[in-house]
């Protein structure tokens, strides 16, 4: 087709309708929706296969058999869920258990073997639910700072993204210092308030709530740069709509914010969730695996902590997977409904 | 990079301490020189890898290269509080086999033999790693200022006094020389408290883990005696330093513990010390550089192994009571995945000359294998310790070592949890004890059950 | 070759069909209009065209290839869409230049192709601007200039002058024309304004409910639609319906009687239901009767509401005395209403009693319950070619 | 990553202007002179009023007037009232996030072994151990290495995630849903559940690597650490893509591919720039994750600074035996935490520019 | 009390200035419709009056209260988006309800008004749609009820009816004028549709260049425009203006001459350069002279081309020799040609030669350098009121 009056034909043009491009772009556009969409996914499951689902089939195996602290074969014959057993009866080899409650007669009904905050599964859901709770609350407090105009905006957000930067070891130290009764004011503080005891890290109780402090104060800030960038995806043309219905502030945020910067929010939430789960770093810089121990923690220690029992670790840590598979299924279950949820 | 490595290099694991002392410039005496002279090949260099000092991130580094069959590094260097557990994963190399015979015999008969013993197989005997330096716990105390409160400490630095007198002493030094500390030391929930700190207070007791010093290297089959009176009295005695007015506290002792110590370790309990702020300390080697150097405390420091409540003689089980010393330090083991063992054994050999052991000693401050040797430093060299010398002796001949297994890692830490608990006072001492006996009881039974078939 | 060729396009949505066998082929160079109520799958016909929705069932063909599984960008096609989406992140420039720089024109070419499309579209000394700082006519235009800038062999246009003001829209309805013609480019283009589907089409395409109801030349559908529906909603204000029955003397309605040979009506016999169709323009006050060749007998009414609209003013009538004007429903449609176009000077108040007539040659019969057109013209010829009612109606 | 134009753009400015000034007077014909008021007038530029969720549109007046002042109008204007709250806000969230920072500085010049009673000031003065950070250990090369490693991370994993985020946001195909939550259980594991089966496999020797690393294997480069943290960050970035990917209207993509992109175009085109907030975001948790990452950093590389270990290990360097010195550690992480922090003050203009309002009639 | 007033009112963005200086009072109960230019500042006039915008100068009364600074939610206004701007996350019912949700109704009174306003607009049973799941026209529908349902003493209207087709078009002017007689509310309305204009509004607000040029009634608009821009806009097609020279016997332009005495002309002098106007329907066939009371005289043409628009036709006449018709001009602004609409049975083809007159009771005749209007009927009347040309205008 030879157009030639007007200038914006411009001379010689390929005809759009010839393909263009090369064989394998060409090829792709002509593939399906699904099958489009199947090799997009090709890298990534390629990476995670190799690197993750490999690896974890392979410790699945490993949480099969037998532990052997002797002899250059770490691992003995198959003995199926044994390790799994161990762990949920408290019967591991661990300096802390997983669980360790028996079923009793009487009220409540469950017995502790050790206090509350001393086993691994309750630590880890009450830091979990705790954390996230709070994080989510703060997070979406910064993120509305930070969506604000004002002068000066781009230093604070810097400020308030910057704990989020600090390494692990480094967020550990800051608070075990602050802690240290010869130190930091932090004891010398809490106790003063009567909140803590004298020796808080070294008290159980005390020392969650100072590792929950610690990790708000880093993570928060993790919660508020999603929050953030979905707030900043909002069409604010809606916001227009809004006010002129009638909202109040308080209104929007409910109606119009919350339910739009959802997806962003489960999303955030549902990874500070699994990350909360698996604290580590965090504790064992702080007050010790042995005073706050998280499942984590338990894996850490089997697997390295001098005492080959990797066996042990596997079952362990197949065992938070699972726990943290529930709580997330419970994210699944109750966020199904909801606009954006998890698809 | 890792394959395109000089022939001739040794490559070591060690922290920055050591590959500070490794090399110098010109003429300065160094390690790698001493080890020349001492008779290496001189195309072999000894290259270090330097890794963290953190003992426990230092396990987990060599722990995941000779699982995943790695070397270099040839020579890893490995405390000897964790030594045994590698051995017996037949991670380590039999030096038996490779050694000369006069350095074995040297190793035999000159060299600490509480060192030697984390060293060995515990089943064959067979010499699997060499001692390069150990560690030893002294109690570090103010003598200005206990004498400034009545007490006389002439024969402590012979004679150890007992903890009551002790804690008699430090009392009164710490209520009349305006310190608010007594005495600091190490009760965190953490393997120095099981293996060190706490190790010797029960030892000075009388009291044992597994029922005395026979029983240290194998697991499976031995007593449990963690619940006997004599280890129960000890943590009661803690207790009462910390908090006279516990329950569980014995009556002849008086509160010279800050309650912090529970959640002290080396770094935090030094600190007051050396800030003038407490009376007596518990520490290593290492402190003795730290606080007796003139501008710190000089003559004023002075320097015993560890009180004690039950003498040697008294006590139940073999090799307990009396004064005593914790022992650490560090081992050195051939990977048996080197491809330059023959090297490598060449820079182990020179590791036992005398001169190579002075060098270090002198250039770091780490007491020699051969402890006698101290005494041949020079004294220009080695500081506040060249004072110490006795006390060094003395420690050497006392030193307890931790009961290292395969599944020492593991009872370590509920030792040191309960014994923690107890300090406290979370729990009562003889429950504490009795929980851990109950626990240590059930990590043998798996120890034996899993070795016997 | 830009023939453009629909075969049984069927699009659904879940349970929802929104096309429904469409099939119906676009001659190269032509100019078709897709006119028909909201909702009736105008826009999902053009993104079946474009490529971005495939269709259910059915094929699309561009020359004389299928396209059907061809990528959009390979169509040669250019799109206007009804939402606009511009580009947010890209300014007035960008936007336009998008295709051109995505094909690799050399920037001087780029420059001068875009500012001409933005001179057609009246954007100059707006390149620069972000759309989220134009107001929605502008927007609407730079829509259009990214479509032009890139000389497609089919354009689709999907009401690319809604935002419009009448005056520019009759600017761009000239400039698209002229593009239509210089480039010899297929448009598709949907509207809802029917001068300009009028003015500007080869053919009209009347859809509804997914379905085509009829193709045909803008004035093939004004004046002879092939069913109730092209009738109804060809012309502005619409055609005045009333329901009736064919009887030996003509068609009865409830208020009036037109006179007619039933024989002349095709496949229609007495007793038929019937609706009669006159457009307010062919309903006269029975003064003008002369002016006609062939009016009706007069009819009774009574002006209820004038309105006026500079050009003509349109009266409603009510013909029955209980009838009252009921504005909740499209006035035109119910029976006791006539609706009326007048010139602005015609002597009619409102409130008062007329006389009207209808214009025969005007009269449109329906098939009440097919809705079929049975004639568009009663008048008494002899020969008349009966075919004329279904002129190329696919449907 | 603004640069989504065409090269050729730069210098089209002078043109666009010289069509300004040329108008075509056809157009301007109903234009009159006002466009541009000669006589300036007060301006008010921002539109800051439209976007703010708080109503900011006073903030002009806001910095000026006594307190009596701003309470009266505060009852009768509640939006001041928010705005007052926001600033108290603002004020105790910049407060708890940078005591510890405070305190940090505190305890870096704080001299070695006087660690004592820090409150607000450090105990004696010290500023040397800034330096001295870089005397103990080359601190610069293991930031280096982590920054390297970042970086790497941060690309492979966007682009890859991208990919995944396009499909799983925008496409439908069968499996979806047990595909995304396959790539979520990733997430379920302490990354110490990959470390044994991981170390092995990177301590094997491949053949086809040994021109690259040397030796065979992928230990002691940087591909040990890209890869397994690449992986284990990966699900995060994807689940934010896809989030973000899904909301930007379908009606934009289908512009750009009827214009003549590919669904690829369109994605790196349209619809990662109209995500930018989310890209960013993501591109920033994972650069941060990554960079402090404590498990894989510590076991992957034998710690040697030409050995590509990372700042964790520089950090931990500085943790003797019985000893540690936490002043230099405290030094050298806030020297660590500036490169973040730069990062962060880039990235942000990204993290928030909401781009998405006027792009469609929805 | 709704009446809304503004003051003065300037919007700045920048260097651009949206809104200059507009002052204008609806009110209680009125229906003012905003026309203008794309870009010429009828949306941001609105969103002054809504508060979304803050005006750079001036104020926005409603009723009796200053506003200019309140919250749109205080301000009792419910407002249709030009870019519609639903809700993504709600249904349409969500949508509609939203406004009630906030004001807390009871469930039952939110669902008896939701439902009545999805019958207003014709979306009953799409209550539980989602917007992405929705033709163009059927969102803004959606938009329409959710600003209907709550009832408010203001009403503004963005184009509210820009997507829909001409039928619904009908049917929901008819439904808003309903609406604003029952709910006696005021309304501003913004719409490029001369039809809705004229017919909905009480009075029209012509606005060009962010400057208000006329406000009045819409005949008054159509018929004596204040000045050529009015002329020009209002009415589509667009007035014919022929540049000329007053002389002593008339108006001379180029290609025709008109007689008139010059002294009946306000405000002009012989040799004033003026621009005449005339709209297409006021141009006839010589043959029907007859029919007006005053033609002029006849004026030699040649029509050139012919669009059927199926209610009427429009010629393009090219009155010089070497006119022509030039496609990329609004046809009827240019001086060479002339446009004309005549009934569709009228005899007339493409290019032949016609003569044509004009109806001098509906010529129009501008200052060329000013623009305003002179008069609008120049017939030979004794007394003609010379003042209302410029009724009601502000500008
Ligand atoms: N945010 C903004 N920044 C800069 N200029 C703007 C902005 N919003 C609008 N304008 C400009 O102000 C002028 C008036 O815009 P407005 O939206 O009021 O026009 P309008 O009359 O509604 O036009 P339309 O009929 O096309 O919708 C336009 O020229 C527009 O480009
Ligand atoms: N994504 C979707 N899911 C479900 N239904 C849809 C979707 N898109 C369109 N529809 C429905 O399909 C029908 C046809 O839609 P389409 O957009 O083609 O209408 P249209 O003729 O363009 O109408 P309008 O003139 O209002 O733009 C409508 O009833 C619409 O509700
Ligand atoms: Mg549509
Ligand atoms: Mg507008």
């Amino acid at each position: 087709m030879a157009t030639d009056t007007d200038a914006i034909t411009g001379g010689e043009r390929p005809t759009d309708r010839d393909r263009s491009g090369n064989a394998v772009i060409n090829w792709m556009e002509s593939l399906s929706e699904a099958a489009y969409a199947y090799l997009l996914l090709l890298p990534a499951f390629a990476l995670l296969t190799l690197i993750a689902f490999y690896p974890l089939i392979s410790t699945f195996i490993t949480s099969l058999r037998e532990d052997r602290t002797r002899g250059a074969e770490p691992l003995g014959g198959f003995v199926g869920i044994d390790n799994y057993v161990d762990i949920l009866t408290g019967n591991a080899r661990l300096a802390r258990q997983f669980l360790d409650v028996t079923v009793s007669g009487s009220f409540p009904f469950l017995e502790l073997g050790t206090p509350f905050l001393q086993q691994a599964l309750f630590v880890t859901i009450a830091f979990a639910v705790i954390s996230v709770l709070f994080e989510t609350i703060i997070g979406f407090g910064q993120a509305y700072v930070l969506d604000q105009e004002f002068r000066g905006r781009r230093w604070v957000r810097v400020a308030i993204i910057l704990p989020w930067a600090v390494p692990i070891v480094i967020q550990g130290m800051i608070f075990f210092l602050m802690f240290q009764p010869e130190v930091g004011f932090g004891s010398d503080l809490m106790q003063w308030l009567g909140v803590f005891g004298a020796n808080p890290l070294a008290d159980s109780q005390d020392a969650f709530i100072i590792i929950l402090v610690a990790d708000i104060w880093k993570s928060s800030a993790f919660m508020a740069l999603l929050i953030l960038a979905g707030l900043q995806s909002v069409d604010r043309s809606l916001y227009d709509v809004a006010r002129v219905a009638g909202a109040s502030p308080w209104q929007r945020f409910k109606m119009i914010t919350l339910p739009l910067v959802m997806p962003a929010l489960l999303v955030a939430m549902l990874f500070r969730t699994m990350d909360a789960m698996r604290v580590y770093g965090l504790i064992e810089s702080t007050a010790g695996c042995t005073t706050v121990p998280s499942l984590t923690c338990l894996v850490v220690e089997a697997m390295f902590g001098g005492t080959r029992i990797y066996a042990t670790a596997a079952a362990v840590a197949f065992a938070t997977a699972l726990v943290i598979g529930l709580i997330i299924s419970l994210y699944v279950v109750f966020f199904r409904d909801t606009e954006g949820g998890l698809y | 990079l890792g394959g395109a490595r000089e022939p001739g290099t040794v490559v070591m694991t060690a922290a920055t301490d050591v590959e500070g002392i490794m090399y110098s410039d010109g003429d300065e005496p160094s390690v790698q020189q001493a080890l020349w002279d001492a008779g290496l090949d001189e195309d072999i260099r000894v290259e270090i890898q330097t890794v963290v000092s953190d003992s426990d991130q230092r396990m987990q580094g060599a722990q995941s290269a000779l699982q995943a069959g790695r070397a270099p590094p040839d020579i890893h260097m490995m405390d000897s509080g964790w030594t045994i557990p590698f051995i017996l994963r037949e991670q380590t190399t039999n030096l038996d086999e490779h050694l000369s015979d006069d350095v074995i015999e040297r190793v035999e008969n000159e060299y600490l033999q509480a060192i030697v013993e984390t060293a060995r197989h515990p089943e064959t005997d067979e010499l699997h790693a060499l001692p390069m330096f150990p560690d030893l716990g002294f109690m570090l105390y103010r003598q200005d200022l206990i004498e400034d409160a009545g007490h006389d400490t002439g024969d402590w630095a012979d004679e150890p006094p007992s903890w009551e007198e002790f804690s008699t002493a430090v009392s009164d030094a710490m209520t009349e020389g305006d310190v608010d500390y007594g005495f600091t030391t190490q009760a965190d929930a953490y393997e120095g408290l099981s293996c060190c700190s706490f190790n010797e207070v029960m030892t000075s007791w009388g009291g044992a883990y597994f029922g005395g010093a026979d029983n240290l290297f194998v697991a499976g089959d031995r007593p449990i005696t963690v619940d006997d009176d004599h280890v129960v009295d000890a943590i009661r005695m803690m207790r009462t330093f910390i908090d006279e007015d516990d329950p569980n506290a014995i009556e002849e002792y008086d509160e010279i513990c800050p309650s912090a110590i529970v959640q002290w370790s080396e770094q935090e309990s030094l600190g007051p010390f050396q800030g003038g702020n407490a009376v007596a300390h518990r520490n290593w080697t290492f402190a003795m550089a730290e606080t007796g150097s003139e501008e710190a405390f000089g003559e004023d420091l002075g320097v015993t192994t560890m009180p004690y409540a039950v003498s040697a003689d008294d006590a139940e089980f073999d090799g307990v009571g009396g004064t005593t010393s914790a022992l650490g330090g560090w081992n050195l083991v051939l990977s048996p995945y080197t491809d330059r063992r023959e090297e490598a054994v060449q820079v182990l050999e020179a590791f036992t000359d005398e001169g190579v052991m002075l060098t270090i000693l002198e250039l770091a401050g780490f007491l020699p294998p051969i402890t006698e040797l101290v005494t041949e430093a020079d004294e220009d060299e080695i500081g506040p310790m060249a004072r110490y010398t006795e006390q060094i002796e003395r420690a050497s001949e006392t030193a307890i070592p931790r009961p290292v297994t395969d599944v020492w890692p593991e009872q370590s830490a509920l030792i040191y949890q309960e014994v923690n608990a107890a300090f406290r006072g979370a729990k009562a001492p003889d429950e504490a004890m009795g929980d851990l006996a109950e626990r240590l009881e059930g990590s043998e039974r798996e120890v034996a059950a899993q070795n016997g078939d | 070759m830009a023939r453009v060729r629909l075969e049984n396009i069927t699009k659904r949505y879940g349970e929802e069909t929104a096309v429904d066998g469409i099939s119906l082929e676009v001659e190269d160079g032509e100019f078709v209009t897709f006119v028909g109520p909201s909702g009736c799958g105008k826009s999902t016909t053009m993104e079946t065209v474009a490529g971005l929705t495939q269709p259910s069932e059915g094929d699309v063909y561009i020359g004389d290839d299928k396209v059907t599984k061809l990528a959009p960008k390979d169509r040669g096609v250019a799109m206007v869409f009804q939402n606009i989406a511009l580009f947010p992140h890209m300014d007035v420039y960008e936007n336009i230049s998008f295709g051109l720089r995505l094909r690799k024109y050399d920037d001087e070419e780029v420059r001068r192709r875009v500012e001409q499309a933005a001179d057609i579209v009246q954007l100059e000394g707006m390149l620069d601007r972000m759309p989220a700082e134009m107001s929605g006519g502008q927007q609407q235009r730079v829509g259009i200039a990214r479509a032009i800038v890139r000389n497609p062999d089919v354009f689709l246009m999907d009401e690319p002058l809604a935002n419009l003001d009448a005056k520019l829209r009759v600017h761009m309805r000239t400039e698209l024309q002229r593009l239509h013609r210089e480039l010899n480019a297929t448009i598709i283009y949907v509207t809802h304004d029917q001068a300009e589907a009028m003015t500007m089409s080869n053919r009209i395409a009347v859809l509804n409910d997914g379905k085509l109801q009829q193709i045909a030349p803008p004035l093939v559908c004004y004046n002879e639609p092939t069913n109730l529906f092209v009738a109804g909603f060809i012309g502005s204000p619409s055609m005045n319906f009333a329901e009736g029955q064919l009887d030996e003397n003509g068609v009865q309605t409830p208020n009036f009687h037109i006179e007619l040979d039933p024989a002349t009506v095709p496949n229609a016999s007495v007793g038929d239901a019937v609706t009669l169709g006159v457009r307010p323009e062919d309903v006269h006050l029975s003064a003008y009767a002369d002016s006609l060749s062939q009016p009706t007998a007069s009819i009774d009414a009574r002006s209820d509401v004038l309105e006026p609209m500079g050009d003509e003013v349109f009266v409603y009538l009510l013909l029955a005395e209980d009838a009252e004007r009921t504005m909740d429903e499209d006035p035109a449609s119910s029976s006791g209403q006539l609706l009326m176009s007048v010139t602005p000077d015609t002597d009619i108040e409102a409130e008062q009693d007329v006389n009207v007539v209808l214009d025969r040659s005007k009269i449109h019969l329906f098939d009440t319950e097919t809705g079929d057109a049975l004639t568009h013209d009663i008048t008494d010829q002899s020969e008349r070619e009966p075919g004329t009612a279904a002129t190329e109606a696919d449907s | 990553m603004t640069d989504t134009r065409d090269s050729s753009q730069s210098d089209d400015t002078d043109g666009r202007e010289h069509q300004t000034k040329t108008t075509d007077s056809r157009a301007e014909r109903f234009r009159t002179s006002s466009a541009l008021r000669p006589d300036g007038g007060r301006e008010t530029t921002s539109e800051s009023d439209r976007g703010a969720i708080f109503e900011g549109s006073q903030d002009v007046e806001l910095d000026r007037g006594p307190f009596q002042q701003w309470a009266a109008n505060s009852i009768e204007n509640p939006e001041r009232v928010y705005r007052g709250m926001f600033y108290v806000a603002a004020i105790f969230f910049l407060f708890t996030t940078l005591f510890p920072f405070y305190w940090l500085l505190m305890v870096a010049l704080t001299p070695e072994g006087q660690l004592q009673d820090i409150i607000f000031t450090p105990n004696g003065f010290n500023p040397g151990a800034f330096i001295e950070v870089f005397q103990t250990i080359p601190f610069h090369w293991y930031v280096f290495n982590s920054f390297v490693i970042a970086t790497a991370s941060t690309i492979l994993v966007l682009i890859v995630g991208s990919l995944a985020g396009y499909a799983f946001g925008r496409l439908e195909f069968p499996g979806k849903t047990p595909l995304l939550l396959l790539v979520l259980v990733i997430s379920f594991f302490p990354p110490a559940a990959f470390f044994i089966p991981l170390n092995d496999l990177f301590n094997t020797s491949f053949f086809m690597l040994e021109p690259i690393t040397g030796d065979g294997t992928l230990y002691n480069t940087p591909g040990a650490m890209v890869l397994p943290l690449s992986a284990i960050f990966m699900p995060l970035a994807i689940f934010i893509l896809t989030t973000f990917y899904a909301q930007i209207p379908d009606g934009l993509e289908d512009a750009a591919r009827v214009e003549g992109t590919t669904r690829l175009g369109a994605l790196f085109r349209v619809i990662i720039p109209l995500s930018a907030p989310g890209v960013a975001t993501a591109g920033v948790l994972t650069f941060i994750a990554v960079y402090n990452e404590f498990f894989f950093s510590f076991l992957m590389t034998d710690g040697q600074p030409e050995n590509w270990a990372p700042i964790l290990e520089g950090i931990l360097a500085y943790q003797g035996q019985y000893e540690v010195m936490y002043h230099l550690m405290a030094a050298a992480s806030i020297i660590g935490v500036i490169p973040v922090a730069i990062l962060v003050v880039v990235a942000q203009e990204k993290i928030v520019s909401g781009l998405t309002a006027g792009a469609l009639k929805e």
